[in-house]
C-alpha cells in the first residue's frame, strides 16, 4: 500500500516549484490544472503555443471569444501585459528555450529522460501530435505530470519507453501522485515521496532502480 | 493604383485549379477563412493538397471541403479531435493521405517557404517516428533534423482588417497561422471583417505588409464583434447564445 | 561616337518600365534617382530593407527624424499604407522573392547575368557588402542601372566578372547610358538602342558578341 | 511581481564580463542604444566580440566603444561609411577582425540563434567570396548555403517604450535589428524612452514580447519627439538644428 495525492494536490505541488515571474506553458489535459494554483501574489506568465503570452482564466460563458482560446482550443482570456505573435514566433520561442518551464502529460517517461506522450502506437489510430514534440524540447525545465501507475497498475516510469517517443532526454521532473523524481545521469532521483512512500516502495512498484536524493 | 478587394469570395478562388496546394489558416476555428473555403467547396475544385494545423472541426469549413472528397492529401500536426469525424471517417476508409508534421516544425517550414530558406535544422522531432528518413546532423553537441519548406499555390487566411494595399491586422489567437502562410503563398486571399482606407492601419502595427497579400474578400463583422469591439454573448463557434438564457437550476 | 543618355533620362527610363502596383527596392546611389520619375498617379510601393515598405521621399530639413531613414542611411518619409517591420523579416521578404523588382548599381555585370557591385578586390580596401548580395537574389526582376563603360572606357558588361561577385545568374536586365540589355541564355540581348548606338556598335564598344531582341 | 526596470545604464551593464559576445542593435544611428553602448564603455569589459549591422558612425556610440580598443572582433555587414573612421583605422592597423556577413543572413543567423534553428540554408552570398569555405547544397534546383546561429551573452538594444513586463513596441525604422537580438541572447537589455503601466501597450501592437527582455533602463524622450509624438527640429544625429536657423544664401 502506499498513498496517493489527489490530482489537484499534485498540481499545487507542481505550482508551488514555479518561482515569481517565470514563463510558464501548461499542456493540454492535467497540466492544465497547475493554473488554478498559482498564488495571486506572484506573477507567472503563461504562453499558449496558439500565440498568446500573458493568457488567463477561462471566461464567464458570456464572455467567451471565438478569436481567443489556448491550444486545446477552450476560451481563455487575456491578462494586461499579454502580447500576441504568429505561430513561427511562438514555436521559435519554444524551440529557442526562451520557457522557464512547461509542464506536460506523459504515457511514459524513461530513466534518462525520454518523453512518450503522444501515441500509444495502436493500430488504427489517427496519429496526432500537435505543440507535443516542440513542447518537449522547448522549455529550460520540463516538468511531467502524471500518475506513477497506468489504471491497469503497468508503472509510467521505465527503463526505456515502449511506446513512441515524443522528444529524447528532455524531462527534468516528473510530479507524480507516489512521489516526485528528478532525472539525473543515473536515472530516476526521488526528490519527495508523498505519504508513506518510500524508495524502497517505489523501486518495488515501478520495478526500477531509484535512487534518494537525499543520497544523492 | 493599388486596389486588392475582389468583390466576392467566389471571385478570388475562381482560379485555384485541380491539383493545387492550398494553405488554409486558423488553430481550429480561430482565424479559419470559412467563406473562402465555402468559396473554394462550391468552385469545385478537386485533388487538392491542404496545409492546415487539424483536418477541420464539425461539420462546416475545413470539416465541409473533406466532406466534398476533394482533398487528396492533409499536412497537419493534429488532425485527431473530439470533433474531427469528418476526417476520421475519410482515413480510416483509406481516402485520404496525410502528413504529420509537429505543429512547431509546421509553422517553420511554411515561414521557410515565405522568407526563401532553403531547408533548416530543426530540434523538434529528433528521435520520433516524425524523423524518420530525415536527415539528422550534431550542431553544436546537440541533434537536428532537417527540415523543407512547405510552400503553395494559395494560401487562404482570415484577418480582422485590412486596407485596399493589403495590409492585414489579425484578431487575438486568431492570428496564429496568417502572417506566415500568407507569405508563403504564390497567391494569398484574405477574407477580413473590414476595409479601412489606407493610412488607416497603424504602420507600426501592421502585422501582414500587404506584400503579401493578392485578394481581399470582405465577409462583414463577426456576431462576437459590434464595430471592431468585442460584445460577447457567443459559444465557442462563434453561435449566438440565447438571447434569453434558461436559468439553471430546478426551476425549469 | 555614340549617344549617352544622361543619368537622369536613365532613371525616367526604368522608371517606365515599372508596372503600377510594383513592390520595388531601390539600391543606394544612383538608383535612388528612380524615385524620382515614378508617375504620381500610379502605385508602386517603396521597400527599404532596414524595414519599411511604403517608403516616402525625402522629408523638408527641418522634418527630418532619425528613426525614418533608408538603407543609405538617408532621411525618408512614411506613406499612407506604409508598414514597419523587423531586418529578419525584411530579408525574408527579399530573400523569399516578393519584391517585384530592384534596380542595383554595378562594377561589372556578366553576359550570364553575374552581378559584381561590392568590392574592387583592391587591396587594403575595407570589404563591406551590406545587403547587396541579398538584393541581388532578392526580386522577381533585378535591373541594374550603370554606366557602360567606366571613366576610362572600360566596359561594365564583360563575358565574366573579374570583381568579387554579390551573385551569380541574379541579373535580369541592365539599363546603360548607351542601351537597355536584357540577360539571356546565349548573353546579352539589345533590348533598346539610345541615339544613335546600334548592335554592331555596342559590339564594338564592349567587345562582346551582343544580339538583338528583334532579331532573338 | 515582475519589474525589469533597472536604476541605470550602469546597474544594467554592471555583469557584461571580459570576452562577451554583444549584440548591438541599429543601423546605422537608427535604434543605436547609445546610453547602453556609454555605459558598457565606462564599465570596462575588454575583449568583446559585438555584432552591428555596421561598425560606428562618428565619434559616439559604437564608435566610441571600439576607440576604446576593447573590442576584439566586429561582426558586420556594412562597417565602411562615411564617418567609420574609428573603425577604419583600427582595421587597417591589424588591430580588430572583422567577420563581414551579408545583411540579410546577419540578420537571419541572428533570428535562429534565438528561434532555435541550428543551422539554415540560405540563397544569400552563394557562389561569392563570402561563401567561401562554407558547406552549400542544391535544393530543388537551387544553389544554397549552410549559415549558423549568432548566439550572444547579451544583447543592448532601443526601443521606444516598454512596460515593466519587458513588452516592447519601436519607432520606425529604428525597430530593425532590436526584435531578433532580443531573442538571441541570453541577458537582453533595452534602453526606453519611457514605460508605461502594464495594460499600456495594446496587445495586438507588442513587437517584442517581455519574454525576451531582462532588463529595462529608462533613458528618457529624444530631442524630436514629445510626449512620443514627432515634433522634429533635429538633424539626422539627433542634434537639435539651430532655433532661429540662419538664411542660405548671400545674405550671410
Amino acid at each position: 500500500m502506499s498513498t496517493r495525492i489527489r490530482r489537484e494536490e499534485l498540481a499545487a505541488r507542481i505550482a508551488a516549484d514555479i518561482p515569481d515571474g517565470s514563463y510558464v506553458n501548461l499542456g493540454i489535459g492535467a497540466p492544465t490544472l497547475v493554473a488554478n494554483h498559482l498564488p495571486a501574489d506572484l506573477e507567472i506568465v503563461l504562453h499558449t503555443e496558439n500565440g498568446l503570452l500573458g493568457m488567463g482564466p477561462a471566461p464567464h460563458a458570456t464572455e467567451v471569444d471565438p478569436d481567443l482560446i489556448n491550444a486545446g482550443k477552450q476560451a481563455v482570456s487575456e491578462l494586461p501585459g499579454a502580447a500576441y505573435f504568429h505561430h513561427a514566433d511562438s514555436f521559435g520561442m519554444m524551440r529557442g528555450g526562451h520557457l522557464d518551464v512547461c509542464v506536460l502529460g506523459a504515457f511514459q517517461v524513461s530513466e534518462r529522460g525520454d518523453l512518450a506522450n503522444w501515441s500509444t502506437g495502436a493500430p488504427g489510430a489517427i496519429p496526432a501530435v500537435g505543440g507535443a514534440m516542440d513542447l518537449a524540447i522547448g522549455a529550460k525545465s520540463v516538468y511531467v505530470m502524471t500518475d506513477l501507475l497506468t489504471r491497469s497498475g503497468t508503472p509510467k516510469l521505465v527503463r526505456a519507453c515502449t511506446y513512441p517517443l515524443t522528444g529524447v532526454r528532455c524531462v527534468t521532473r516528473v510530479y507524480t501522485d507516489h512521489a516526485v523524481f528528478d532525472i539525473a545521469p543515473t536515472g530516476f532521483v526521488v526528490r519527495e515521496a508523498f505519504g508513506d512512500n518510500t524508495v524502497d516502495s517505489l523501486s518495488a512498484l515501478t520495478g526500477l532502480t531509484l535512487s534518494s536524493a537525499e543520497r544523492g | 493604383m493599388i486596389d486588392k478587394i475582389f468583390r466576392d469570395a467566389a471571385a478570388a478562388v475562381a482560379d485555384i485549379v485541380d491539383g493545387t496546394t492550398v494553405l488554409i489558416g486558423g488553430f481550429g476555428r480561430a482565424g479559419q477563412p470559412v467563406e473562402l473555403i465555402d468559396a473554394l467547396i462550391a468552385h469545385g475544385a478537386r485533388d487538392l493538397t491542404i496545409v492546415n494545423n487539424n483536418a477541420g472541426n464539425g461539420d462546416t469549413g475545413l470539416a465541409a471541403l473533406l466532406a466534398t472528397g476533394r482533398v487528396r492529401k492533409v499536412v497537419c500536426s493534429f488532425p485527431r479531435q473530439h470533433d474531427s469525424w469528418v476526417f476520421d471517417e475519410l482515413y480510416r476508409s483509406g481516402r485520404i493521405e496525410l502528413e504529420l508534421v509537429p505543429q512547431g516544425n509546421l509553422a517553420e517550414r511554411i515561414r521557410a517557404a515565405g522568407a526563401g530558406i532553403g531547408a533548416f535544422y530543426s530540434p523538434t522531432g529528433v528521435g520520433t517516428l516524425l524523423a524518420e528518413g530525415k536527415e539528422s546532423r550534431i550542431i553544436d553537441g546537440r541533434e537536428y533534423v532537417l527540415e523543407y519548406p512547405i510552400a503553395a499555390d494559395y494560401a487562404l487566411i482570415g484577418a480582422l482588417r485590412a486596407d485596399r494595399w493589403g495590409n492585414l491586422v489579425y484578431r487575438k489567437t486568431a492570428r496564429n497561422f496568417g502572417p506566415v502562410m500568407a507569405a508563403a503563398a504564390a497567391t494569398t486571399i484574405v477574407q477580413v471583417d473590414e476595409v479601412v482606407p489606407l493610412g488607416g492601419l497603424d504602420p507600426e502595427a501592421v502585422v501582414t505588409p500587404g506584400i503579401f497579400v493578392d485578394r481581399i474578400v470582405v465577409t462583414g463583422p463577426r456576431p462576437w464583434l459590434r464595430d471592431g469591439a468585442f460584445v460577447g454573448g457567443v459559444d465557442l463557434e462563434g453561435t449566438p447564445l440565447d438571447p434569453a438564457p434558461a436559468a439553471t437550476g430546478v426551476a425549469s
